[in-house]
């Protein structure tokens, strides 16, 4: 299943690049998520919890920087599952960041699989939920970044 | 219906099934029904990657909840190899994992809840790699290889393998070139057909019981319980005599059941606990664990002259064979030799790939390949007749293969009731006046037909006649009826042989202890071949009852003859007999021992004629002898949505000699019905390897609304020398067909050309009217 | 663990008092629990129809009903359909039409037909294909079973 | 798991107040089946078998009816109540599942499962139907429209449950049409419309269209349908409507159907049902 999608955010690559970098600060805008602990600075991990109509779970992630390359692109793999296994969840994302007039555009794409009890509910709707979620992380980051005094995060 | 029933005929007799009772009263016992003091059950846990190195196992966790009695991981089993063909395939994920869902451990506990519930508690750790998704990744250079091993595999035919091919096979006659050369026209396509699911109602599972002495009974759900003890003894290492494989009732198999699913871990578990262990899969474990239909990517080019004649046909395809070889090196090596069709077409050649990938493994399902390149083959004959303005009919009757043909590569027929399946079709179907009356508003409809051939042969059988002390008979073939009834037909082979009534024959559970080998219910192949055992086995009980009876009776054996009702006699004398009772106890107590008659068969004619054909890579040296059939089908394509419903069906089927009428009509029916999924609506989806529908919910076959009950049979009969009673099989043709008639008739009704199975509405809409034309909607 | 609270129901015109988890489905009491194994397991999702049982005069999944909100239902199973060694309407037609192939849907497909008969006892081919379109056979084509519904219609296969 | 049976729906919602994580249990035919999957792993379960005055269809004062949450879906398919626009919720209750399954199935079970793909959500919308939702402060009325909240999800508040649809009555003389495309008998829609016709003579008198399985919640433009209102019959352009529907479908891509495809149906599926609904009318007059 793969997800992608963009959006535009009014701050320039190396702003936009700190603030997804920095867990603190990015902690507020992940969906459902209360806290991420860092590892070392590229293994992170998460409890997230998920509703899917009737479905309501948590997931343990965590999360890989597999490649950066500051302030374009990021590699990672995220692996996670529900207690007790039910479900499994992998993905491989990729994000970029991609300068524009006055700010700067963020591409992001997944490729997730989700196997076990919930990778039976129907297929469509998951990417639905997962594309909602996504919207729903891009609409924080913008609205997060474009409210900061301009150079907050580049401290 | 044949109402006057002469107890003494039972072949050509609409026998009720020897089963029946039971199952119309809910008694009849399916796996799922047995059980054995101090049962325990088992659950699986599947791989969640479709390609992983297995690094290591923690089953601590898993082993602490209460009630649990074994966890059991790769570890834990012997390392043999099983595979019909190849032996590449595991008990249970050693080392790597192939598939999702693929087990890597099992639990036995008290209960099934216990079971799966410590399943999740195990942690393995893997080493995630790169997986082949599709064939055509598998083909790629430098692809990661599915089975690194693939050259050091036991494989039972010489076969072509490299890199991720398992096996490729090339078949030709004549000079494809020089063929289309002569040809005045040429059609050309590429076709694509999903992966299916069996669908069997009742799901597999299995329950073995080990003895003090360490000797494991096992009845599981399966086709051949020969093939059962061979895959269970080759992968756990266990000699054949400490396995004996037993049949319950089988809720259908159509391919399904015929190498292992849950068997070898069954049986190691029993090994283990010392107790009875029973797994039954769901639904969903077994979609996404046991095999489906293989999917094939065919590219095909016909060419006929203007008159209709064709001349010449290429046919390259590439299989996806999953990640474990099962029965696929014979899928690919029978489709090709099916790709000609029933059709004399002098240039010929036939080329495939079967491929490993990292998904759910392929395997035999009811037409082994053979529907998929006939898909190909009889819409390219369509897309002819169309081109050439022809009738459909007429262009097949044309190039119909007549009298001994040959088949492809050479085989002669000894028997071919192709024209007449054309014929009988035609007229059943009033083909001719089919455009009289006028379709329902609202839809487009059209009318297609296709044909086809199918082999029913192909390896050992036997059976065992032994007449017992009241002058009746018990059989013993080994052969099991997985729902089709085989078990009826060969008792009715049997009666009659001894012209007996056929309720004096009783049908042996398969048993490995005590049946003769039969390799299995597969390949249409239990009448034809076991069949032929049986009606061989009951000539030699008939002639020691001859000979007892000629010292009985004071005359010379050649003299004697079987009489109807059970009785031995003088030629000639009527009052000169004795009833086969007083012939079995003179047998049993005084001279000789019981009558037993046991006779073994295997079809041997060669499928290649090495003066006509150039072959390499195929898997089988003889393979059988052909069925035929022709199909008409009537469809209604909804104008608004393209979705289409085929609203009536006429079949005709070459069976040799219908041992059974109704159940011919069965088999007839059953195939159409589940050709037609395969047509319209059935697919597995994959997703990233991941089986997307394994629920019966979103896997949708056919219900009674969506099967035309307006559906005709017709039987025709064109005895073969082979079979018993000139009877040949039946049981996978009707499925063969039905895809490229619906095909066909879609063509007929909306001048769309489908090309890729199945074809839903939304491909038939968008082949229909391409999207760009979309604002004059309905 | 919750505890488990006995509940009676009527199977086949004898009272039956089980122990049972709230989430125990009809279908395991019967075939766990009162060895009474005709209905089958198919899909546990209620769209094979193999596990259909009458519930108070209904077809009904016996897969979909919990036992525990059974309680005091009628419940009659394939097995309760005829006095023992007697066939009811369907199954006589069964057998006279030949159209049973493996059996594992022919519990469930003869408990519907019942109901389907019982309700509608003139039915056309197609009351008849919509009527039995929750109960997936894959062996038969469905043919020969709407014509034993059919048959049953007419009287036919009346047994004793 | 505990099963609990109330007799009175005070004490099934004083229960589901009580147990935050039990679940109603309707007709089951939903949630048996994603309990057997393991979908879903409800710690208690509050049946409403025994509550008394939730099954049935009851006709009101005003001559709305009142189908109670326990009224099975074989009940609604055969309410002859249900005549002229209100026909629409008889036939989209008769197309779900099959005959067996509508024997359990409720329709308080199934709007609280809020399928977008099921048939009832489509058809309660096109109707301007209300739902009647109890919980431990009492009970509201919502509109079938504000009910539907997203990929099944509905307004109903923790604690609470659906206890009635309430039908109003359709504008005299109108007919319905209900159309569902699926891939087989009994399967959940790939897209389905539940359009409303009223005319007089041959201007349109109401117009209301409703497409389920094309986004979270059932499409409806009402002010497009007021804009139609008043046109004749036959120069009314309902494939502007359609494509309008189209336009604000966000359909999932899924084993039934890519979205792309739902899109390109539904302009066609309205004109068709639209069609269906006028020869009705004119077989009327």
């Amino acid at each position: 299943m793969k997800v992608e999608d963009s959006f535009t955010v009014a701050a320039a690559p190396d702003t936009v690049w700190a603030f997804l970098t920095d867990p603190a600060r990015l902690l507020p805008c992940v969906p459902g998520c209360d806290a991420i602990e860092t590892i070392d600075p590229t293994h992170y991990r998460a409890a997230v919890r998920i509703a899917l109509g009737p479905i309501k779970t948590r997931f343990n992630v965590e999360v890989e920087i597999v490649a950066q390359e500051k302030p374009h692109r990021i590699v990672s793999k995220t692996r996670g599952e529900e207690g007790g296994k039910a479900s499994l969840l992998a993905a491989d994302n990729l994000l970029r960041l991609v300068p524009t007039d006055g700010g700067t555009e963020v591409h992001y794409s997944s490729e997730a699989a989700l196997t076990g009890r919930l990778g039976k509910f129907g297929f469509g709707m998951l990417k639905k939920q997962a594309e909602k979620l996504g919207r729903e992380f891009a609409e924080r980051v913008r609205a997060a970044l474009e409210t900061e005094p301009a150079g907050a995060g580049q401290a | 219906m044949d109402d006057a029933i002469d107890p003494n005929r039972s072949v050509g007799r609409s026998a009720n099934r020897l089963e029946l009772r039971e199952k119309l009263t809910g008694q009849a016992k399916y796996i799922a029904d047995l059980s054995r003091p101090n049962m325990l059950h088992a659950a699986i846990l599947g791989s969640p990657h479709a390609h992983a190195r297995i690094l290591g196992y923690d089953t601590k966790a898993a082993k602490a909840v209460p009630g649990v009695h074994a966890v059991l991981t790769g570890d834990d089993f012997p390392d043999g190899r099983m595979g019909a063909f190849v032996k590449d395939e595991p008990p249970i994920a050693q080392g790597k994992v192939r598939f999702i869902g693929e087990p890597v451990a099992v639990v036995a506990a008290d209960d099934e809840a216990t079971a799966r519930r410590a399943a999740q508690l195990i942690e393995v750790e893997y080493e995630e790699l790169v997986p082949v998704l599709t064939p055509e990744q598998g083909l790629a250079e430098g692809a990661p290889l599915v089975h690194e091993d693939l050259p050091n595999y036991f494989m039972v035919f010489d076969a072509i393998r490299y890199g991720n091919v398992l096996s490729e096979t090339t078949l030709s006659e004549g000079d494809v070139a020089k063929g289309f050369a002569e040809a005045d026209i040429v059609v050309e396509g590429e076709y694509e057909t999903p992966a299916q699911a069996h669908v069997a109602i009742e799901p597999c599972g299995a329950l073995a019981e080990i003895d003090e002495q360490g000797r494991v009974t096992l009845w599981s759900a399966n086709q051949s319980v020969f093939r059962v003890q061979a895959n269970v003894c080759e992968s756990l290492k266990l000699p054949m005599p400490k396995l004996r494989s037993l049949t319950p009732r089988i809720g259908g198999g159509f391919g399904n059941k015929m190498e292992a699913h849950v068997q070898p871990l069954v049986v190691q578990l029993a090994i283990v606990t010392r107790r009875p262990v029973k797994l039954i899969l769901s639904r969903e474990e077994d979609t996404e664990t046991v095999r489906v239909r293989h999917p094939f990517r065919i590219r095909m080019r016909t060419g006929a002259r203007k008159d209709g004649t064709l001349v010449a046909r290429e046919i390259d395809t590439i299989l996806d064979g999953g990640a474990y070889g099962d029965d696929s090196p014979g899928v690919l090596g029978y489709s090709l030799l099916m790709s000609r069709g029933p059709y004399n077409i002098p240039h010929v050649k036939a080329h495939g790939r079967l491929v490993y990938t990292n998904k759910l493994r392929s395997g035999a399902f009811r037409g082994f390949g053979n529907p998929q390149v006939s898909f190909a083959g009889e819409s390219q004959i369509d897309e002819i007749a169309r081109r050439l303005d022809m009738d459909p009919i007429e262009l097949r009757l044309r190039n119909a293969v007549r009298g001994e043909g040959p088949w492809f590569l050479g085989q002669k027929l000894a028997s071919n009731g192709f024209v007449e399946c054309l014929e009988t079709m035609r007229a059943a179907a009033h083909w001719d006046e089919r455009r009289n009356s006028s379709p329902t508003p609202g839809k487009k409809r059209g009318f297609g037909v296709a044909a086809a051939a199918h082999i029913s042969g192909l390896l050992g059988t036997g059976a065992i006649v032994r007449l017992l002390e009241d002058g009746s008979v018990v059989l013993n073939t080994g052969a099991v009826d997985i729902g089709q009834g085989s078990d009826t037909i060969l008792a009715q082979i049997c009666a009659e042989s001894l012209k007996i009534p056929l309720d004096r024959v009783a049908v042996a559970s398969p048993d490995t202890d005590g049946s003769p080998y039969n390799w299995g219910t597969t390949a249409s192949r239990v009448t034809f071949t076991t069949g032929r055992s049986v009606a061989l086995a009951a000539a030699e009980v008939a002639k020691q009852i001859k000979e007892l009876a000629a010292d009985m009776l004071e005359c010379a054996a050649d003299d004697l003859e079987l009489r109807d009702g059970g009785f031995v006699g003088i030629k000639g004398v009527p009052e000169k007999q004795l009833p086969l009772f007083l012939v079995s106890i003179q047998a049993h107590w005084r001279r000789g021992g019981p009558i037993v008659g046991h006779h073994t068969w295997v079809f041997d004619r060669p499928t290649v004629d090495p003066k006509r054909a150039v072959v390499s890579g195929l898997p089988f040296r003889q393979i059988g002898v052909y069925s035929f059939a022709a199909l008409a089908v009537e469809v209604e394509v909804d104008a608004v949505t393209g979705k289409t419903e085929v609203v009536k069906a006429w079949q005709s089927v070459d069976v040799g000699r219908a041992i059974n009428p109704r159940s011919v009509e069965g088999q007839m029916d059953g195939g159409f019905a589940q050709g037609l999924g395969f047509a319209l609506t059935e697919e597995i989806v994959f997703d990233n390897g991941r089986v997307v529908n394994p629920t019966l919910m979103d896997y949708k076959v056919p219900t009674a609304k969506d099967v035309p009950f307006h559906m005709q049979t017709i039987i025709v009969e064109s005895p073969e020398p082979d079979g018993p009673f000139g009877a040949k099989g039946v049981g996978e043709i009707g499925l063969v067909p039905v895809p490229a008639a619906v095909a066909n008739a879609i063509a007929d009704a909306t001048g769309a050309r489908l090309r890729k199975l199945p074809m839903t509405p939304e491909r038939v809409l968008t082949e229909m009217l391409p999207p760009e034309t979309d604002d004059d909607a309905a | 663990m919750s505890d488990r609270p006995a509940i009676t129901l009527t199977v086949n015109g004898k009272d039956c008092t089980v122990a049972v988890d709230g989430a125990e489905t009809l279908l395991e009491t019967l075939r766990d629990r009162l060895s009474l194994t005709g209905a089958k397991r198919g899909c546990n999702q209620g769209v094979c129809g193999a596990c259909t049982v009458m519930i108070d005069g209904r077809p009904m999944r016996s897969c979909l009903s919990l036992t525990a909100n059974c309680t005091g239902s009628d419940i009659v199973t394939v097995e309760g359909i005829a006095p023992n060694g007697s066939l009811g309407r369907m199954q006589a037609a069964l057998e006279e039409t030949g159209a049973v192939q493996c059996g594992f849907c022919t519990s469930g497909m003869i408990v519907t037909a019942e109901a389907l008969l019982r309700d509608n006892p003139h039915p056309s081919a197609a009351d008849v294909q919509a009527g039995l379109s929750g109960n997936l056979c894959r062996c038969s084509g469905y043919r020969m079973i709407v014509e034993a519904v059919l048959l049953a219609a007419a009287g036919g296969g009346e047994s004793a | 798991m505990n099963l609990h049976r109330p007799t009175d729906l005070a004490d099934a919602i004083r229960l589901l107040a009580e147990m935050p994580e039990a679940r109603p249990l309707a007709g089951g035919a939903s949630l048996v089946a994603m309990m057997n999957a393991r979908i879903v792993e409800p710690a208690a379960l509050v049946s409403l078998a025994r509550v008394p005055g939730l099954a049935g269809i009851t006709e009101e004062q005003d001559g709305a009816l009142r189908i109670g949450a326990m009224t099975r879906h074989r009940e609604t398919a055969s309410d002859m109540r249900l005549t002229g626009g209100r026909s629409i919720l008889r036939r989209a209750a008769s197309r779900i599942a099959n005959p067996v399954v509508r024997n359990m199935g409720t329709i308080g079970g199934s709007i609280a499962l809020a399928d977008p793909a099921a048939d009832y959500p489509a058809a309660l919308v096109c109707l301007d139907a209300g739902i009647e939702i109890a919980g431990a402060s009492g009970t509201r009325r919502i509109a079938a429209k504000d009910f539907f909240t997203g990929w099944y999800e509905t307004a109903l508040q923790p604690g609470e449950m659906a206890v009635a649809v309430h039908l109003p009555p359709a504008p005299a003389g109108s007919v319905g049409a209900y159309r569902k495309l699926a891939r087989i008998a009994g399967d959940f829609a790939i897209v389905s419309v539940a359009l409303m016709l009223g005319a007089e003579g041959d201007r349109c008198t109401t117009l209301r269209v409703a497409v389920g399985a094309c986004g979270p919640a059932p499409l409806r433009l009402p002010e497009f349908e007021a804009k139609l209102v008043g046109r004749p019959l036959d120069a009314l352009d309902i494939g502007a409507l359609g494509r309008a529907l189209a336009w604000i479908a966000d359909p999932v891509d899924d084993v039934r159907a890519s979205a792309a495809y739902r899109r390109r149906v539904v302009p066609r599926l309205v004109t068709d049902a639209y069609e269906r609904a006028r020869r009705k009318h004119e077989a009327r007059r």
